[in-house]
Order: structure tokens, then C-alpha cells, then sequence
């Protein structure tokens, strides 16, 4: 089917007006909730979705998705603001896990795995990062050793959000350590209910536990789990690490409607204005100047991401600049949190037990300060952004690296 | 630049690009520090017959946008000024056109718009503060005093925006020659961008010297104000993104210790923060400039936006890429500070970033008490 | 910390030091998260007993300084407990018991020092806004809410400031068990600082219980704002100090890519300027608090200073260098986020860095109109 | 002498106030006056000095000082506040030359120049930085072959500041190719009229023409004049950066009074105060927060100063923490300027000919934005300051250099 065949943008944001007003209930600014019961209501939102012909907009057709584009997926998220959605869905099982899978997965393991996450009846994660790997993802040691028809994994991986609650992952693990780092390294589809695979939650300073530590222990993997090639992992953690800046960035095409992701906390206008009013200081000329800087860094983000997604899409600009949304990102959500913590005053510190109203805003942006470098870490560090952004987007030579074109077994690691 | 442009949008700027380049190097820019005008009229009449003067103005009065979207093109070009330092009225003269085109009489629109048009004329714009007007009848006459005006002592016609007694407003467009108008140049930081103060001593306005009716003023002026700011953001906006990539191309060529400065990560990630700089200064401004070319709700919100966040960020961009580049950068000798001095100069007129942040809080809040 | 110690001040710090470490790890800090009280009342006695509650009494009255400069002693000792984000309530009952034995009758001075010295009795400061109050006669009767006041459900007095219609100020000691008082305990960001609002409705106080007289009382509360900002920032800047102190050594034990953390230049140039900080920090304290020790004219504009400086710098600080060790930094199972609480508490109590701002201007300029 | 018997400061502070009161014209505010009719005002100014007892404070009594201490001219410092005094001596003649000149110069060397400098009738300059060498002190590709008894100068240096102006210099060059390049070095004291050296000077942005370049074709200078010993130049040089960090961060005990040096323009309180009032914002919180931070970075960095020099005296802190002064002094005049500006609104950038009072001040502050950014490169950039805190403070890893271990010879350098 050529694009022109396509359904016209403006009759589809008609369709999908109606079907939404008639379907799915009202937003309930349940963004940030993570409770077991939140969750079952969004699988079954996605459901909805999914029998309503809306699920998957830009998913390939052949496994459940509506092969529409990009303008289709916009038009979608504009419509979808009043209602209530699965947020949870969209970071990072759809934008991030589900979006490589197109690209790198086989055949068997779309058709299986697709239809079953745009249903709702899947929930997937990934396992990158490892205890004592810090920023250096390619650093990977947990090992998979082949052993006839499987793979035995062994090993330990950190700071997969959500793992508790979802059923699969994408798992990287070296294959080849006689080989510089890059190039032994493996990505597998793996079960989480699986033998072997401990998961265990880790406790935030805001006292949330999204985050997760798995243990692998002699973890047998079929070789058709694997996901591109044996030895090219690598490739795929790429692509995985693209989507995931687009989609924690905003600009992701396989996401519907707000994205949870991280973020949050820095807030809105509305909370502002709210404080500001509850502190008698709307006349004030420092506190009004500081709403404005909020409210412009709310706007030039928006628009940030409009172009750099665009520029993505047309070619204008190469893939590492969706590290520029997620730098942005960052440090905007960094500078918006210190506005708000500024605006919201003593009672952003302390509170009564009851807070109400711009007490109980302020005592909320209070908390957020604490978690306020979460976004700045997950998802590759602001550091690792700014490499991106100077070798690979402007071109600036490479870092010295101890550890290029040595066999990886050789590389000095972790923690002296 | 706005990365989705037509293909006559794109020659829009490469031939501007090219033009400023082969007529207005920064050499050029230089031999102009003390010429009283700032500007060569020449290159200014050959730019007017490249689009400079025309894309805000509508096609029956011989002007004509290139994608629909004049304010759009227009900041293409503004952008490419920014990139070269550029001299010429490009702002004034523009918003007085599209003032004059949409909303002056006959007369002006028959006298005036083909002198602005081909370049033979110059318009000042004495922006959005009113002087005080005495009506009596026909007869209006304006006192007052306008501290910074650009190129208003180049200019042939200055639109002057007034408020009477009962705190209506209303603008003219006035000879420069007026009786009753004084206009004192004054000094500056740019070398070529020139300013004027204008005195106004009991100067009578003729009813077809008016702009515009008491119904519309308000929204023509403020419509002003959000072209100036488009138009001022591109030219920031071009600045900034040559420096910056002077600054890159700079690094990458220079060796210190053995090495290629670029090869040094703490100077990579500021280059790196600085790309970001420029990739957000091109998106917010972009997206004003659409917005008030179709005229949207969020127009002056997004002007406003788009000023407070260029004016921030511009300035201390440059500062530390002329900190990159180390003693030569504050040499005479390099153009370094040819940009510096003109996002300086961006950043404190028409409106400052603290103005501009006072409208968005107004949007925000209403008015503070 | 102050580069030039008396040995007796030296000895001070190390002594507290030892002590916190021993007596107060961090384990037992987060051991007191769900503590009412918030502290450990043996170790807060034991605390005492090395000083930590005398050092702003008269020697008359069984206190005494290590150095003559009590305000400079009594800042080490902050400095320690910001060192090991330590538990009590070291700012409230010093404030206080200078307070009393500057100003106060023979009655309190008898009954209510001794038990502060030794460490079995609390004392709050609800600072220096006024609640109001009723004169007739010898009788006083106070109303009004002092909103946030530290350790305020935990202590045996509070020292209340109050104004009458005339606008004259006055403070009192009153027992936190006076009839129509109402102390509220609140929740906040601080695993173990308490605080709670108190409320007063028509609580009587009597000739015996005021704290000072008339005239004095506006110099002794500004007495007590400056004191209280040192105290404030001494425990800010230790906290810092150690915060960088402990991400210079992960990022030197630290491999990635298959070298140390702290060789590469980014991190190295973000930690050269905290370490800037760190210093600018111990400098602009250690001034205000010699000069609030020796009750220079400079000495309320240090006091301001340090805390604009501090409240503004330390947050800043910490969250930068959780960002510098990664994942592990916004974990609760390490101790960053402790040393995270207490600077976000401190920079928003005893004054915003917006407030004290404002007394700087106030200073400069006279007030605000 | 010992310590002991030196005048108490107290009774020294006294006599010291009697005589200037006596002696001294009142301060005219000529910090920045560079003309030549203005150094000769102020060689007479330091004559004046000397012929009363007055020069020289911390220098040794040997060569023509007093022989006093730090504490002694701190005493002197607060005294001459009210008083005109030779601002343009101390940087860098008296707190960087003179003061190097003190710790490596010969017998013969001292005896000639110090007591010649001390009356007022010798100024100095360093000749370190290279048109080709940016940050890279030590990359001197200025050569010094012997020849009999001789040294035969050629190359060029630069951002020599007030060369046109002064007698001598300190030259490094390079006296040995064959090693790594901190081993090759040597200092010269170099007469500036001699035959062979070319000084020119060089127009900065903000018009002024501090800056020189010079250029040595062919120079002869005797063996004689080497500071320090040959080939072990770099010491020498790193001694002087360390008394031009503590001149320009405003620790020197070499100098008296303020220091011109680099700085100024940032705007001090009255003049910020004259702004706010003339533009109506006396009550705007902005404005007045912005005014209370500038006041206030001005005593931190007062109490930065006293901090660290106090501790470089004790021992407390290492001889490179002077960079922290100078780091600051940089960064923080950076921002001071930014306030200014800001609070200078329209005027800083376009201003009546006739420009008085609050507009005259608005005006200097935009000018001094321009040059904003020499004071974070002279005298080393800030960025070699962060590495020196870095390096020698903190301890961190050296960076990776490409030229360490390798004989200069062999060395890329300069432009591509």
C-alpha cells in the first residue's frame, strides 16, 4: 500500500474524535500513578484501543498495527489530551522495546510478540545497564555462553524501570570477550518469568521503587531469542538507545498521547500561577518573571522536539540529534524544578499533615527536587548525550577510550 | 533556520546568503563604522530588489510573500543578516511597509511604498510607546519624546504611535522633515546599526498622514511588535549559529598540547550545550515566526517567548565562544565582536528579555497590579 | 571550615567529628526517620557535655567559648553537623539560650539555663515575626500562628517574638504546656528535623517570662536572625564539603570505558568549580561568623550574604554531584539524598535566599516602597 | 632581624596614615587612565613612596624594600584608600616581576633592578604566551641558541599587556629541542630597547590598546641575564603564574592598594543603586535581588581572597589553590557584568552623545561588556585554571597529553 493510499490525516482526527468521545473515558491525571490497580485499568485501555482500530498507529500492519505515518500519530495525540490513556504503556514498552523489535526482530518473534503488546497483554523492559558498568554501555559483563541450542546467561543487570511488572526484555550480554567491547555483545529477547531470573526493586530517595536489579543465574536462552545477530548487539542497543531518546524526549512516532516516561514534577503553569497567587505574590515582580522562564522553557521544549523530530524524519538532521530532546529534556526539567522550588518557598520543606491547595503543590515540588536527576541519568546521562552530541552530531574527534581494539577480558572495569 | 522550508523559501536565503556575502563581508561592515548613515544605499537598493523590502507587503501594492508566509521568508532574511553582521533598516522598514500596505490611505500607499519597495526611501518605526496627542477637532498634535529610535536619522518617514487624553491610540506616518520633530543621533554599541532620539514640540498630524483607525490601533501595534520580534530573533538567531560554527570549525583546526582543542571533553560537552543553544534559538523562532505569520492565539506569547529566550541566551553564548577561541577573540582584529556587539545590541532594544518575560506574566496573570 | 583554628577550636571540631561519627553514623540517623522526637536524647546529652549547647552562654551562667568568638566556636560544631547530616535541635536551643542569658530575668536564667546546658531540656525559637499582642498593664495576652518553628513539639520552651498596636516589639520564654498553645507537628523533607506550627489564643504572658525590654528587643532579634544564619550555614557548608569530598573519591575509584572517572576533563572542570564553591562557601561563613562574633557594622550584611550565597549554591552543588555518581546517587540506600534533604530544608528556613536578598537591597538602598 | 623586631603593625599603620595624609593627593579614580601623561604621574606617585619609606613593604630590605610582612601591608592597604597611589605598577611590575625577580633572580640581578623598580623607574612585563600557542604555556616555539656568550633570540610573543610602555621583561624561549617541552626552557631577563625587538600593539574589542605583540629577530642576549638556571626556565615560569594569580586575584603582599590588572566594569553598588534609582526600580524586586547578588558576589569574593591567601600563607592550602582566586575573579566579574547589564537596560547599548549620570554609567557598563571576557584569559584562561584545581588541588588524573615524554621537536602544534 503506497502512502497515497492511505486514509487522509484530517479524515482519520475526525474518525478518531468521535470513536474517543464514544470509547474511552476522561483524563484523570493518573500519570504518575504506579499501582497494580492502575495499571490493569491501562492494559485494559490499550484493549480498547486495540478493538477500536486505533492501537499501534505507525506499527507495520502485518503484525496488528495500522501502518499509518508520523502526521496519522500527531493528529491521534492531539485528540486524545481529555482522555483518560495507558501512559504506562508508552515508555517504555511501545516507544522503546516494541519499536525495536520492529526493526531488529524476526518474523516468528513479531508476529508473536506485536499483536500481543498492542492488545495490552504485554509488558517489556529493557536490560542494558549493569551494577558496575556506570555510563559505559557497551561495558557489558554479564556473559552468555553458548551451549549447543541455547544460551546460558549469568550475570547481573540495573535500572530497568518497571521490570517487576512486565513479562519480557530485551537482555544484552557478551558472547565474545576475546574481541574489542562493541563487538561481543548480544541482544536477546528473554522472559522475565523465567528460571533463574531474580528481580528485585530498588528504592528511590522519593521513596518510589520503579527501578529494578535482576540477577541471572545460569539462565538457559533458546538461539532464537536472539534478536539481530549473534555478536551484533551492539547494532541493536543503538537503535534501542535512538527510540528511547526520542520517546523520552517526546518526539517518538509509536507513543500515544503523554508520555510518563520521566519527567514531571517540574510544574505546570497552572500550579505556578496557583502558588504565586496563594503567596500573595503576583505582583511581584522577580516571582512573575520567574513563571515566565517556566512557561518559555515549557515552550521552546515543545518546539525543540517539533523540530528535531522533524529534521529526524526528513533527514535534515542525523539520528544522534535525538540526543539533543533528551539533553533538553534534562537539564530544562533541572532548571524548571528549581523555578517552581523557588516560587513554592518554605512550605515546599515542610508541610502541614492536611496540605491543600498551593500547600499541597508546594509540597509536591519539594519532593520532586529530590528525585530531579532521575531524568538526567536514565535513559543514557546527560554526559554520555553530550559525547553523542559532540562526536557524532558536530563531529569533534572520539575521547581516548583505555579500552579500544583491546579483547574486552583485558579491559580494567567497575570499581578499583 | 527553519529546517522545513519550500524550494523558493531555500533560494530566498541562499541568494541572500550569497548577496551578503559578495557585498557586505565583514570588511565591509567595518569601513562603515564611522559613515553617519551605516549603511551602503547601493547594496541596500540591489538587497530591495532581491525581496529585502517587499515580503510583508501585499501583492496589490507591489509587494508579495515567496510561500505565503511573509513573515516567515522575511525571517529567512533577517537570519542571513544576522550571519553577516549585515548593515540596512531591514526591521523598520519592513514593519512600516506591511503597516502602511495593510493599513495607511491612498496617498501614503501611492507616495511612500514604492520608494520603501525599490529601496530609494527609509522608514523608522518609533515602536509601540505612545507620545501624547492633543485632538481638537481634525486637528491632532503630537508632543513627546521617543529615546531610542533605529535609523531614524536615515529615515524619510517615521511611523509614530500616539495616545490622547481619553487614552485611545492611534499612529501616523510623519516626514522626517516635520516641522516640530527633532532627531538627535546617538551613539552605540554596534558599529554600523545607527539610533536617533526623536523630539516631537506641537507636530500636527494631517488625517491622511494617519496609519489605521482608533478601532485597529491597538492590534496593528501590537502586531508591530510581534513582527520586530520575529524579525529581531532570526537575525539573533543567524548570529549565533555562525559563531557557533566558527567557533567549532575553529577548535577542530587549532592544536594545543599535541592535540586538536575539539579533542578536549570539556570544551566538547560546553560545544555540545551550545549546539543545543542554538538548536532550541532556531526552534522557538521558527515557531514564533509561523505563528505570527498565520496570525495564531499563541502569536504573542511565542514572540514574547522567542525574545526572552534569545536575549538570555544569545549574549552569553558568544561571550564563551570568544572565551573558546582564547586571546585572539577579543581582538579588534577578529569578527568576534562584530556579533557580540550585535546581539548585545538585540538583546536591549525592542524590548528587553525582562519586558518580554513582563508580557508573557501579563498573558499568564493579567496585568500585575 | 575556618583555616586558622585556635588549637582549642581545632580540638572542638575533632572532637565533635569523633563523636558524630561514632554515635551518630548515617545508619542511625535513617534509623530516626519514623522517630517523633527526631533525635536521640542520650546522645543529645552527651553533646552537650562537650559544649555544644554553652558555647553563646555567659561564663556567669555556666556557658563558656573556646576562643572568646562563641559564635565561631558554635559554627564549627554546625559545620560538623552538617558534616554527618546529624539529628537535634543545635540552632533553636543556642539561639535560645544566649537569648536568656543575654537578656533574661534571674527567674529564667535559674530554671530554664541549666536544663539547656546540659542537654535534659529543649528549647524552640519561633523566629522573628511577630504574633500580636494585647497590652493592659502588666498583662500581655498573645494571638497568632507562627506557621513553621524547628523542633517546636519536641521542646520544653519557645522563645515568641510579638508586637502590640503601637508597633513595639517584645519577646517572651513561654513553657510549651501554656494554655492556648497549640503546637502542630508538620511533615517535611528532613528525615529527622521536626518542625510544627504553633498557634496561640490569647495565651497570657507574664512580667517574669519576657525575654529583654522594649528598647532592646530589635536589636536582640536581629541578634538572633544573624546568629541563626551562621548557624545555618556553618551546617550547609560542612554538608557540601562532605558531599565533595565523597564524589571526588567515587569518581577516583571509579572505571569506565577503562579509565578512572575523574580523568575525564568534563567531570574534572565541573569538579574544579564545586570545589570553588565549596571554598566560596567556608569563606563567606567563616566571615559572617566573626563578624557576627564581634558584632561588626557588617555583620547583618554578612550574615545575608552568606545565606543568598549558601542557599542559592548548595543545592545546586549536591545535585550535581549526584548527577557525577550515577543511578546509585537517587537511590535511598545511599546517603546523598540525606545530605539533599537537609540543603533544600536549610535554603528554605531561617529565610529564603529570596529574603535575605531582599534585607541586602533594604540595606543598600533602604526598604522597598 | 627576626620577626620579633619589626615595627608593631599597629604603630606602623599609624605612622603610615600620618604620612600619606601628609604626602599623598586624594584618589582620583584614575584606575583606568593608561595614558602616557598618567605613568608618569604615578612613577613620580612611587617615588614618593620610596623617598618617604613607603615602597616596598614585603621586599627584602637587601634590595631596597622594608622588609616587613603580609600583615604589614594589609595595614598599608586599608590606609590608602582615600589616596591617589601608582595603580598601574602593581600588575604587573611589582606583584608579578618584581616579586619573581625576588625569588629566582641573582645577586647582581636584584641588586640592579629591584631598588630601580621600588623608585619608580623601571616597569615590566612577562614575555610567556605565543601568537601560535594558545592555552599552552610550556609550547614555546620562541628559540634562544647559545652562541659563545651569548643567547641569539628569534620568535614572537604576545598579549604582553602595557609592553609599549615598560623597560624590561622576563622572556622564556626555548634553549633545548631535543627533550620534553617543560625541560627545554629558559627565562631571560630581556631589555625591551634592544636591538632586534620589535614591539607592536594590538587594538582589543573595547578599543584600547593594552596588548602588544613582540617579535625578536636575531636578539643577543648575554648569558649573564638567564634567570634562574638554563634549560630550568619552566620553574621560573610557573613561580611567576603563581604571583600573577595571587596579583590578579587580589592576594599579593607585593602590591599597594587596589590592583588595576584586568577587572573593573562589572558595575559597583552606587553606581548599580545611581541605575536602579535613575530607571524607577528602587522597589523592583528583580532589580533589587539582582543589586543584592552583585553586592554580595563582591564580599564572597573579598572573603575568597582572605580565605585563600590566609591558607597559602599557613601551609593550610597548596601553592596552586591561587588558581582559585583567579578562577573566581574571572567567572564571577562574568556574571557581575551580566547584572549590570541587565539592570542597565537600553542605554548600556545605545546612548546620547552627551551621555551624564545614570546614562553614563549604562553606557560604560555596555562597553564593558565587550572586553567582558579578557580578565578569564589573561594570565591564564579559566580553563587552565580548572585544570591546575583539578590537577594540583583535587589530585585528579593528568589529561592525556600528546606531547608528554616526546622531544619538543617532534611535536604537532599551532593550526592545522
Amino acid at each position: 500500500m503506497s502512502t497515497d493510499d492511505l486514509e487522509p490525516v484530517e479524515d482519520f482526527r475526525e474518525r478518531a474524535r468521535v470513536w474517543l468521545a464514544a470509547n474511552m473515558p476522561p483524563n484523570i491525571d493518573a500519570y504518575f500513578d504506579r499501582t497494580d490497580e492502575r495499571r490493569t485499568v491501562e492494559d485494559q485501555l490499550q484493549r480498547r484501543l486495540w478493538d477500536g482500530g486505533f492501537a499501534g498507529i505507525c506499527f507495520p500492519a502485518d503484525y496488528g498495527g495500522l501502518g499509518l505515518t508520523p502526521a496519522h500519530q500527531v493528529a491521534f495525540n492531539g485528540e486524545v489530551v481529555p482522555y483518560d490513556m495507558p501512559y504506562s504503556l508508552n515508555v517504555p514498552t511501545l516507544g522503546i522495546l516494541a519499536a525495536t523489535l520492529v526493526d531488529f526482530g524476526s518474523h516468528e518473534q513479531k508476529a508473536r510478540h506485536l499483536p500481543a503488546i498492542l492488545r495490552g497483554e504485554e509488558r517489556w523492559v529493557q536490560f542494558l545497564s549493569e551494577p558496575s558498568g556506570g555510563s559505559d554501555l557497551a561495558g557489558v559483563r554479564t556473559r552468555a555462553d553458548r551451549d549447543g541450542d541455547v544460551f546460558i546467561l549469568n550475570g547481573s543487570k540495573i535500572w530497568s524501570s518497571g521490570a517487576y511488572a512486565a513479562q519480557f526484555s530485551m537482555c544484552l550480554a557478551r558472547t565474545n570477550w576475546d574481541v574489542p567491547k562493541h563487538r561481543g555483545l548480544t541482544m536477546f529477547l528473554l522472559p522475565i518469568h523465567h528460571p533463574g531470573v531474580t528481580v528485585e526493586q530498588i528504592r528511590q530517595v522519593d521513596g518510589s521503587m520503579e527501578f529494578c536489579q535482576e540477577f541471572f543465574d545460569d539462565v538457559e536462552i533458546p538461539v532464537e531469542n536472539v534478536i539481530g545477530e549473534v555478536d551484533d548487539g551492539w547494532t541493536v542497543a543503538t537503535r534501542l538507545l535512538v527510540h528511547e531518546r526520542m520517546a523520552v524526549g517526546g518526539g517518538s512516532q509509536y507513543t500515544s498521547g503523554r508520555s510518563v516516561g520521566h519527567g514531571g514534577g517540574g510544574g505546570d503553569d497552572n500550579d505556578l500561577i496557583d502558588l504565586l497567587r496563594a503567596r500573595g505574590l503576583a505582583g511581584d515582580t522577580d516571582a512573575r518573571r520567574l513563571l515566565a522562564e517556566s512557561h518559555a522553557r515549557r515552550l521552546v521544549a515543545r518546539h525543540l522536539v517539533e523540530r528535531v523530530t522533524g529534521g529526524l524524519r526528513s533527514g535534515a538532521l542525523p539520528a544522534p540529534a535525538g540526543s539533543l530532546m533528551k539533553l533538553f529534556t534534562a537539564t530544562n526539567q533541572a532548571r524548571r524544578v528549581e523555578i517552581a522550588l523557588t516560587l513554592a518557598g518554605p512550605e515546599a520543606v515542610v508541610w502541614p499533615a492536611d496540605a491543600e491547595g498551593a500547600t499541597e503543590i508546594a509540597a509536591g515540588i519539594g519532593r520532586a527536587t529530590l528525585g530531579r536527576q532521575g531524568i538526567a541519568l536514565g535513559g543514557g546521562s546527560n554526559e554520555i548525550q553530550r559525547n553523542i552530541i559532540s562526536e557524532r552530531v558536530l563531529g569533534l574527534p572520539r575521547e581516548a577510550a583505555a579500552d579500544r581494539d583491546v579483547p574486552y577480558k583485558d579491559v580494567r572495569h567497575g570499581s578499583r | 533556520m527553519d529546517l522545513e522550508l519550500s524550494e523558493d523559501q531555500a533560494l530566498l536565503a541562499a541568494t541572500t546568503r550569497r548577496f551578503l556575502d559578495a557585498e557586505s563581508p565583514t570588511t565591509a561592515v567595518r569601513a562603515l563604522e564611522h559613515d553617519p548613515r551605516g549603511f551602503d544605499p547601493t547594496v541596500w537598493r540591489k538587497g530591495a530588489e532581491l525581496g529585502w523590502t517587499s515580503l510583508l507587503v501585499a501583492e496589490a501594492d507591489g509587494g508579495g510573500s515567496v510561500s505565503g508566509r511573509g513573515v516567515c521568508d522575511l525571517a529567512l532574511v533577517a537570519e542571513e543578516f544576522g550571519r553577516s553582521v549585515a548593515p540596512g533598516p531591514l526591521l523598520p522598514v519592513n514593519v512600516v511597509a506591511e503597516a502602511i500596505s495593510r493599513s495607511a490611505g491612498e496617498r501614503l500607499r501611492a507616495e511612500v511604498l514604492p520608494g520603501l519597495l525599490d529601496g530609494t526611501a527609509i522608514a523608522a518605526w518609533a515602536g509601540p510607546m505612545p507620545v501624547t496627542a492633543d485632538v481638537d477637532g481634525d486637528r491632532t498634535v503630537l508632543t513627546g519624546r521617543i529615546p531610542i529610535v533605529e535609523a531614524a536619522a536615515q529615515a524619510d518617514h517615521v511611523l509614530v504611535t500616539f495616545v490622547d487624553r481619553d487614552g485611545t491610540t492611534g499612529q501616523a506616518l510623519l516626514p522626517t522633515t516635520t516641522d516640530g520633530m527633532t532627531i538627535t543621533p546617538l551613539g552605540g554599541l554596534d558599529l554600523v546599526r545607527r539610533f536617533a532620539s526623536i523630539d516631537l514640540d506641537g507636530v500636527a498630524v494631517a488625517p491622511d498622514q494617519r496609519v489605521g483607525d482608533d478601532a485597529s490601533a491597538d492590534d496593528a501595534i501590537e502586531r508591530q511588535v510581534q513582527v520586530a520580534a520575529v524579525l529581531q530573533c532570526a537575525e539573533v538567531a543567524g548570529a549565533i549559529d555562525q559563531v557557533f560554527t566558527m567557533t567549532v570549525e575553529y577548535l577542530g583546526d587549532r592544536y594545543s598540547m599535541g592535540r586538536p582543542l575539539a579533542s578536549y571533553q570539556a570544551l566538547k560537552h560546553r560545544l555540545a550545550e551550545h549546539k543545543l543553544t542554538v538548536e532550541t534559538c532556531h526552534a522557538i523562532t521558527t515557531a514564533a515566526a509561523r505563528a505570527v505569520a498565520d496570525r495564531t492565539d499563541e502569536a504573542a506569547d511565542l514572540a514574547s517567548v522567542a525574545q526572552t529566550w534569545l536575549g538570555t541566551h544569545a549574549t552569553e553564548l558568544v561571550q564563551d565562544c570568544i572565551q573558546l577561541h582564547g586571546g585572539i577573540g577579543v581582538t579588534w582584529e577578529h569578527d568576534l565582536h562584530l556579533y557580540l556587539r550585535r546581539v548585545t545590541v538585540d538583546r536591549a532594544t525592542h524590548g528587553t528579555p525582562e519586558d518580554h518575560a513582563d508580557r508573557i506574566a501579563d498573558l499568564l496573570l493579567g496585568a500585575a497590579s
